[in-house]
């Protein structure tokens, strides 16, 4: 179709005097995992927060697919096929896991029936079937992302967003989850993904952004990116640089 | 002798059970580490030395004295101090006062000034920030901020709960430092943390937890040897 | 009409002055225990016939009566606090909800012992301050400004630079200040959440309770005289943000304002809804008060 | 016939608010209807053709609610199958209560509602020893009208409750009858804070002022009045000021307010049956209650008194047939008897259908700390004080 | 689950088909259609609350406003009951619309205020008002018949707990309700779009009550704005569902019940007491929320879970 799943052109967002997303410019092809790197406060989840409508920017515009999806409001992304996790995760605390999946599943399959059977797939391919009849506030931390994860992926998103979903994993788990999102991509989802694990980036992603003070400071390959003296100082240190 | 002996402790969150017994001794002076799978009970094993959850079995022996199921406010005026998990800084109070609360307790007030210099040294960008309200601080300045925090009750012992958690590379660099640093200074560090491989660098002795019990624990350098701990924990 | 303005600032100015004290207290307490407390009327019911009393039996001015209303109902508020403490903390169900249906209950029985007590009938505090008036006329402006009233805004400044300075110079204070952002991270600092919450449920009962006694000496109190101070309790504390104390005295202003306006330029029939209508209105440009510094 | 056979004593039903807001007044009927069943049956009960049967009164709270007053109502009409009722408090209650009545032909004599819209409704069942506001009302503007200086000009307030306002009305359409001028008239919320009000309205002057409200309202207006420091020639105000909470809660700010009644302690009145008069009333009401009467309690009394020479007149003994309820109603339509409290005597027709005519609304004023009658002058116990004392002379 | 329900249901139609033929006392008739009304409201109010987490304290606002329409549209316009009553509910629904459109935005108490001060609004409205009668109230054309009452309201409320049952238990729609309680943020980002669906609820909690204001209008046939549009009933509808246990259409039912029986015969047989009674309601509540957190319902059915719970683990 030629036109990039994502694309954001010269966004901004301001609060108040507060310039959190800075004139940042991108395209995310369909089958990609972009990767979203920059040091905390660099305004990654701002942006996030932006592409799924939670925030109307200040200046500039969104395109999904080609169509200006500008300050339209989250359900409504969510029914065109973005998904998004919340790096504050935000569970439905008092319904079970289960049931948190099955609010997803229920907007692309009304029907009640078809709704638990598809949520227990979800749950399946996520790994928390066991955890199916728990309420969801029983989960730790690493649960409740785990469970945000499921609840994206059961809207059925053709582009997934994923807040640091890795945070608080220990590196088997991320591997584990690593594969996971492989996975999804394999099944045709896009990914953009915010992570301040550098394995994962490196391993993951075909392409990666770097925000700094709201502003994009670099774009290019993983490799690129870690050598970019600029992204070394202001978020890899010295230490870390490959 | 053990600064702390954890001795068989329970924990139950309403009907459901998160610690099966747990036990392990910090020893003054050393930097422990907890590490083990996500729900393995780390978090809920400080959280009752401290006190905010309680035990249904179980002694803790904090300077040969049973602190089990002593209110938090008296448990830390003992010398016991955790930074929380997800950092917990007051958001409306700017960082000096912030600062001020960690000396609310009568063992730390009197070094108050003494203790707000050493912390604006050990991290100058608080200092630079001292009037700034806390909520605004980018995610590496307030782990900074709960951790100076901690120091201005002036510990025995430092409890860390995934310090570095949600971090960029050269934040988590510095925590980790950071951390190294107390522990040169003579403190007693209990740490948790996810990033494994750099605790086991800096830790003197680990135990893993899983499924709420403790199920090995050894010297870190033995541990990052062990294979089955490198399969389960670091991901080889 | 003009020279009817100066007369309609004071009245809202001196109106807001009792609202201030009426809802300070309270605010305090949202702000540090998240409850809306609906025995805020009864705590001033209790207050005034508090002041009744004992100006009866000692025949001292009421004003000199504060400091012993003040300490008794400290202790009175010290004395509940555990209780809601306990509801506040429950495991389960809707805290807020919680706290409010608690002290709704907690009104209620307040109000059915004072009616066994105190009896139905209306009283009034004798006060020489609430004989006189200060007037001032310049050509066709003129204003009165009741001493009485005056004194009530004196007292409600003094409350307000009072609670300013505990909670921003005391370390007293830093403790309230980190329970209310946050309360397990106070219990890490050290903070006792119960005997801390404790002392301010006692601080806003006492404040409330003397109130009480100013009211009993500017209007009537009888012991059903609650749940007509419990609104406006409320209402300035949702205008200025619930628990935002630096935004009580400015609601209460406007509180005030409102119904001198009314009362005196538009017509008195609609004072009341224009209250009300004025809160609906402004929660709903700014929902979290006029400030919108609510919590 | 009917219910319990063989009772010999009459049951009667007692509606009233005993508790929510309207308790005060709930209480004061209360006492007044105790009182009366206490002094019957001391006596030996209701004398019938010789015989006497005393009665039990058999109480129903409204708790100041319509829905409640219907349902006591049913109560009293259905499971305890009273011979008549004693009424509500409030005009609420009582237009709640009365059709239920209606429906199961019991009598009601209430001894406090006063609003006007009871008798408009022309409830057959229902009666009223007290006149309403508006039949009362006129009498002391007409007294503060024949005092030198004649008063000129007027504000009249009335707080925003059914009798309240009735008795702003009142006023207001006696004072334009006796061509005073009004230079405000308003109904205000309940509660409502009258200082900024009367801050400016002193600027006007008026000679009088007048208010309609209840007890508390009327403390908080003369004490407002007190601390902006204005004293009108008159200050007028309705049945409140003669509660005794008026004058203890004010003391000396309250001497010289003037107030309406119907009755007073001290009013020569002529009781034909049970009470001589006033003064022995009021000393029964004390012993008994250890509080002073007032005219919601005298009238409250009376309307026992009334079903008590009704029923005489029926000869109708315990338990009440619906035909000799029947009767009952007819003789009480009829009746024209003079008590303690002042003639009792129910219009027919009209406007205030079924309430009580036969008292001579009075203007009372509170002098020395007690009621004291000024108008009209056939009933005047002592000359009003006019214009009133300034509030810092006294 | 199925079966047990309809069961369960049809034995309350046929109980409640019976009682007037048991109870020919018209006094009792009365007291048990209040207390059904008190459950209507009681779990018209639950619904917004225990499923959207929003406290509405303003509900007797609909309730008054469903009473004036049926009252102005019969006394003033003639219309017949049934369509008055319903065209009550309509209103209030229409009101819900309108004040829900702002105020749902508003989150925990100052919802609960601002619901407040709009039903106080309302009062004062109808205090001033010409066509309500202001204070003086209204008078409907007496229609005394208790049976009529039980069943209309009887059947009003026995419909609405289907309807609700329905809708929050079995129907998807219960499930969203419930997430949006949860967490807003989190249910948009699932493709909920909150204010719809609370606007939604807030009218299905209006619409009922609005009905039952107008049955309550026509049935005690007087009204004034103390009575209908006080603090009165939004206040007990609030005790009774807490007392019972939110967020469970039963739970409200059975504090309805249980406390609209206790205050009647309170005042039935004990009205010398009167004071006592406030004393012992209000420490009824106050206890049953230190005691009881999640209400009567929510306590019980949790000891029969937890019961069960210890059973099942035994025999493993
Ligand atoms: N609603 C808001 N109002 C004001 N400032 C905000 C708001 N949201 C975010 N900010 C500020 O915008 C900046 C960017 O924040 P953002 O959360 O996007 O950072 P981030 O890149 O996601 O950081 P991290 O890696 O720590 O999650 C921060 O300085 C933050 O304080
Ligand atoms: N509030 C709670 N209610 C119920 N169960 C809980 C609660 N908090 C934790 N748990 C359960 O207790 C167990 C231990 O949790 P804990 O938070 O101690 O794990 P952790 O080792 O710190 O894991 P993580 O790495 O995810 O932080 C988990 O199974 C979790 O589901
Ligand atoms: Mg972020
Ligand atoms: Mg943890």
């Amino acid at each position: 179709m030629g036109h990039p799943v994502l694309n954001v052109q010269s966004v901004t967002m301001a609060f108040g005097g507060l310039r959190a997303v800075d004139d940042v410019s991108f395209d995310v092809k369909p089958g990609e995992i972009v990767g979203l790197i920059g040091p905390n406060g660099a305004g990654k989840t701002t942006l996030f927060n932006v592409i799924s409508g939670y925030l109307k920017p200040t200046q500039g515009r969104i395109f999904f697919h080609g169509d200006d999806i500008t300050g339209k409001p989250p359900y409504d992304l969510a029914k065109i096929g973005i998904g998004r996790t919340f790096q504050i995760v935000k569970p439905f605390a008092g319904l079970s896991v289960l049931e948190n999946v099955m609010v997803a599943v229920l907007l692309k399959h009304p029907s009640k029936k078809n709704a638990e059977a598809n949520a227990h797939a979800v749950l399946e391919f996520t790994g928390l079937l066991d955890k199916a009849h728990m309420p969801a506030s029983s989960l730790t931390l690493p649960g409740r992302k785990r469970l945000e994860i499921a609840k994206a992926l059961a809207l059925e998103p053709s582009l997934l967003l994923l807040d640091e979903v890795m945070a608080g994993l220990n590196p088997t788990e991320v591997k584990e989850t690593t594969g996971l999102i492989q996975q999804v991509r394999d099944r045709g989802v896009t990914v953009l993904l915010i992570e301040h694990n550098m394995r994962v980036i490196m391993s993951l992603s075909h392409r990666v952004i770097v925000l700094n003070y709201g502003e994009k400071i670099a774009e290019g390959s993983p490799k690129e990116v870690a050598e970019n003296p600029l992204v070394i100082k202001a978020y890899l240190g010295e230490e870390m640089a490959v | 002798m053990s600064l702390l002996k954890v001795e068989d402790i329970s924990v139950y969150y309403g009907d459901i059970r998160a610690l099966w017994g747990v036990s392990f001794s910090v020893e003054q002076g050393n930097t422990v580490a907890l590490i083990g799978a996500n729900g393995a009970g780390k978090t809920t094993t400080l959280k009752a030395i401290c006190g905010l959850l309680p035990l249904s079995d179980g002694r803790i022996i904090y300077k040969n004295q049973n602190i089990a199921n002593m209110p938090v406010h008296q448990v830390v005026e003992q010398g016991i101090t955790l930074i929380p998990e997800g950092r917990q800084i007051f958001p409306k109070m700017t960082v000096e006062e912030n600062l001020l609360v960690g000396s609310y307790l009568r063992r730390a007030k009197a070094k108050r000034s003494k203790n707000l210099a050493r912390v604006y040294e050990l991290f100058p960008r608080l200092a630079e920030r001292r009037k700034q309200v806390a909520e605004t601080l980018s995610g590496g300045e307030q782990q900074m901020l709960a951790v100076g925090r901690g120091l201005m009750q002036d510990p025995d012992l430092i409890m860390l709960d995934e310090p570095s958690l949600g971090l960029a590379p050269v934040i988590v660099h510095e925590v980790f430092s950071v951390i190294k640093e107390l522990a040169r200074t003579g403190l007693t560090v209990l740490l948790v943390e996810q990033n494994v491989h750099q605790t086991l660098k800096i830790a003197d002795y680990c135990y893993v937890i899983e499924r709420g019990k403790v199920v090995k624990g050894g010297h870190s350098k033995d541990l990052e040897e062990d294979s089955a701990v490198r399969e389960a924990y670091l991901g080889f | 009409m003009l020279q009817l303005l100066p007369q309609a600032i004071v009245d809202g100015i001196l109106i807001g002055g009792i609202y201030i004290t009426v809802a300070i207290g309270f605010s305090l307490a949202y702000g540090v225990m998240h409850v809306i407390d609906f025995a805020v009327g009864e705590w001033i019911m209790l207050g005034a016939f508090m002041g009744f009393y004992l100006n009866r039996w000692l025949g001292l001015e009421p004003i000199l009566l504060f400091p012993v209303i003040f300490l008794s109902f400290f202790v009175v508020g010290l004395w509940i606090q555990p209780l809601i403490h306990r509801v506040l903390s429950g495991r389960r169900g809707n805290p807020v909800l919680m706290g409010l249906v608690f002290t709704f209950g907690l009104a209620l029985m307040i109000r059915g012992i004072a009616l066994t007590v105190f009896g139905f009938y209306s009283h009034s505090i004798p006060s020489s301050l609430a004989q006189g008036s200060l007037f001032f006329q310049v050509g066709p402006i003129f204003v009165t400004i009741p001493l009485i009233r005056l004194t009530g805004l004196g007292y409600a400044v003094l409350v307000t630079m009072g609670l300013y300075y505990i909670l921003h110079r005391t370390d007293f204070g830093l403790a309230v200040r980190a329970l209310a952002q946050h309360k397990e991270a106070a219990g890490l600092m050290g903070v006792n959440a119960r005997r801390t919450g404790g002392h301010v449920y006692g601080l806003y009962t006492g404040i409330s309770a003397t109130t009480g006694a100013l009211i009993g000496c500017i209007f009537s109190i009888s012991a059903q005289m609650g749940p007509d101070y419990t609104i406006f309790a409320f209402f300035v504390v949702v205008l200025a943000g619930m628990g935002y104390l630096p935004g009580v005295p400015w609601a209460a202003f406007l509180l005030g304002f409102v119904q001198s306006f009314f009362l005196i330029y538009l017509s008195p029939s609609y004072t009341m809804l224009a209250v009300f209508a004025a809160l609906y209105l402004i929660l709903l440009i700014s929902p979290k008060g006029i400030f919108g510094k609510g919590v | 016939a009917y219910g319990d056979e063989g009772r010999n004593y009459f049951k009667v039903g007692v509606i009233t608010s005993l508790s929510g807001d309207l308790a005060t007044g709930g209480n004061v009927t209360k006492r007044g209807y105790d009182l009366w069943a206490q002094e019957v049956n001391r006596l030996g009960g209701i004398e019938i053709d010789g015989k006497k049967y005393p009665v039990k009164l058999v109480y129903a709270d409204a708790q100041s609610e319509p829905s409640a007053g219907a349902s006591a109502a049913e109560r009293l009409a259905t499971q305890e199958k009273v011979d008549f009722i004693l009424g509500p408090y409030s005009s609420g209650v009582t237009l709640a209560c009365a059709p239920v009545l209606e429906k199961y032909k019991i009598p009601m004599i209430t001894g406090s509602a006063e609003s006007p819209i009871i008798w408009k409704q022309k409830f057959r069942y229902t009666f009223g020893t007290i006149p309403p506001v508006n039949y009362t009302g006129s009498t002391p503007m007409k007294t503060l009208a024949s005092l030198t200086p004649p008063p000129k000009t007027a504000i009249i307030l009335g707080s925003n409750d059914a009798f309240s306002k009735a008795t702003a009305e009142a006023f207001k359409a006696s004072a334009e009858a006796l061509g005073i001028k009004i230079l405000k008239y308003d109904i205000v919320p309940q509660g409502q804070d009258l200082t900024p009000y009367m801050a400016v309205a002193k600027a006007t002057r008026p000679d009088i002022i007048a208010f309609g409200g209840h007890d508390e309202e009327l403390i908080n207006l003369v004490k407002a009045l007190r601390q902006i420091n204005y004293t009108p020639k008159a200050l007028l105000m309705h049945y409140g000021v003669t509660e005794p909470a008026f004058v203890e809660a004010l003391g000396k700010d309250a001497e010289g307010v003037f107030g309406a009644t119907v009755w007073t302690s001290t009013i020569p009145t002529h009781g034909e049956v049970l009470w001589p008069d006033a003064k022995s009333y009021a000393e029964a009401a004390l012993k008994a209650f250890n509080v002073p009467a007032d005219y919601t309690q005298a009238g409250s009394s009376a309307a026992g008194i009334a079903f008590q020479v009704a029923l005489a007149q029926i000869k109708a003994t315990p338990p009440l047939s619906p035909e000799e309820r029947e009767a009952l109603v007819e003789a009480l339509e009829k009746i024209n008897i003079r008590t303690f409290y002042g003639t009792v005597n129910f219009a027919t027709e009209g406007q205030y259908y079924h309430a009580n005519v036969g008292l001579t609304p009075l203007t009372v004023q509170i002098q020395n700390g007690h009621t004291a009658i000024v108008g009209p002058p056939e009933y005047a116990e002592s000359p009003a004080i006019y214009p009133m004392k300034p509030w810092n002379q006294r | 689950m199925g079966r047990k329900f309809y069961a369960s249901i049809s034995v309350v139609v046929l109980l409640f088909l019976v009682v007037p033929l048991v109870v020919h006392d018209t006094f009792y008739l009365r007291v048990i259609t209040e207390a059904i009304m008190w459950i209507g409201l009681a779990v018209t109010w639950d619904v917004l609350a225990g499923y959207t987490g929003y406290l509405n304290f303003g509900h007797g606002a609909f309730f008054g406003i469903g009473a004036y329409t049926t009252a102005i549209l019969m006394v003033h316009k003639g219309w017949p009951f049934f369509a008055a009553s319903i065209a009550g509910g309509a209103m209030a629904g229409l009101g819900a619309l309108i004040a829900g459109i702002p105020t749902l935005r508003l989150r925990g108490a100052y919802f609960a205020i601002a619901t407040w001060a709009l039903a106080r609004a309302i009062q004062q409205l109808a205090l001033i008002l010409d066509i309500t009668g202001g204070p003086d109230g209204m008078r409907l054309p007496p229609f005394l018949q208790p049976g009529f009452f039980f069943y209309v309201m009887g059947g009003t409320v026995l419909i609405i707990f289907i309807v609700f049952w329905y809708l929050f238990e079995v129907h998807p729609f219960g499930l969203k309700v419930k997430a949006i309680r949860e967490n807003e943020d989190g249910a948009m980002a699932m493709g909920l779009n909150p204010a719809r669906i609370k606007i939604k609820v807030f009218i299905i909690s209006a619409v009922p009550t609005g009905i039952i204001g107008g049955i309550y209008a026509y049935w005690i046939t007087y009204i004034d704005p103390s009575s209908t549009l006080g603090d009165l009933v939004t206040d007990q509808a609030v005790v009774m569902a807490v007392f019972g246990g939110l967020g469970t259409l039963i739970g409200p039912a059975i504090g309805a019940l249980i406390i609209s029986t206790f205050k009647t015969y309170f005042w039935a047989y004990l009205s010398d007491y009167q004071v006592l009674y406030l004393i012992i309601l209000g420490g009824l509540i106050a206890l049953s929320v230190v005691f009881m957190p999640d209400g009567l319902w929510g306590t019980v059915y949790g000891k029969i879970q937890n019961a069960r719970l210890a059973g099942s683990k035994e025999k493993r």
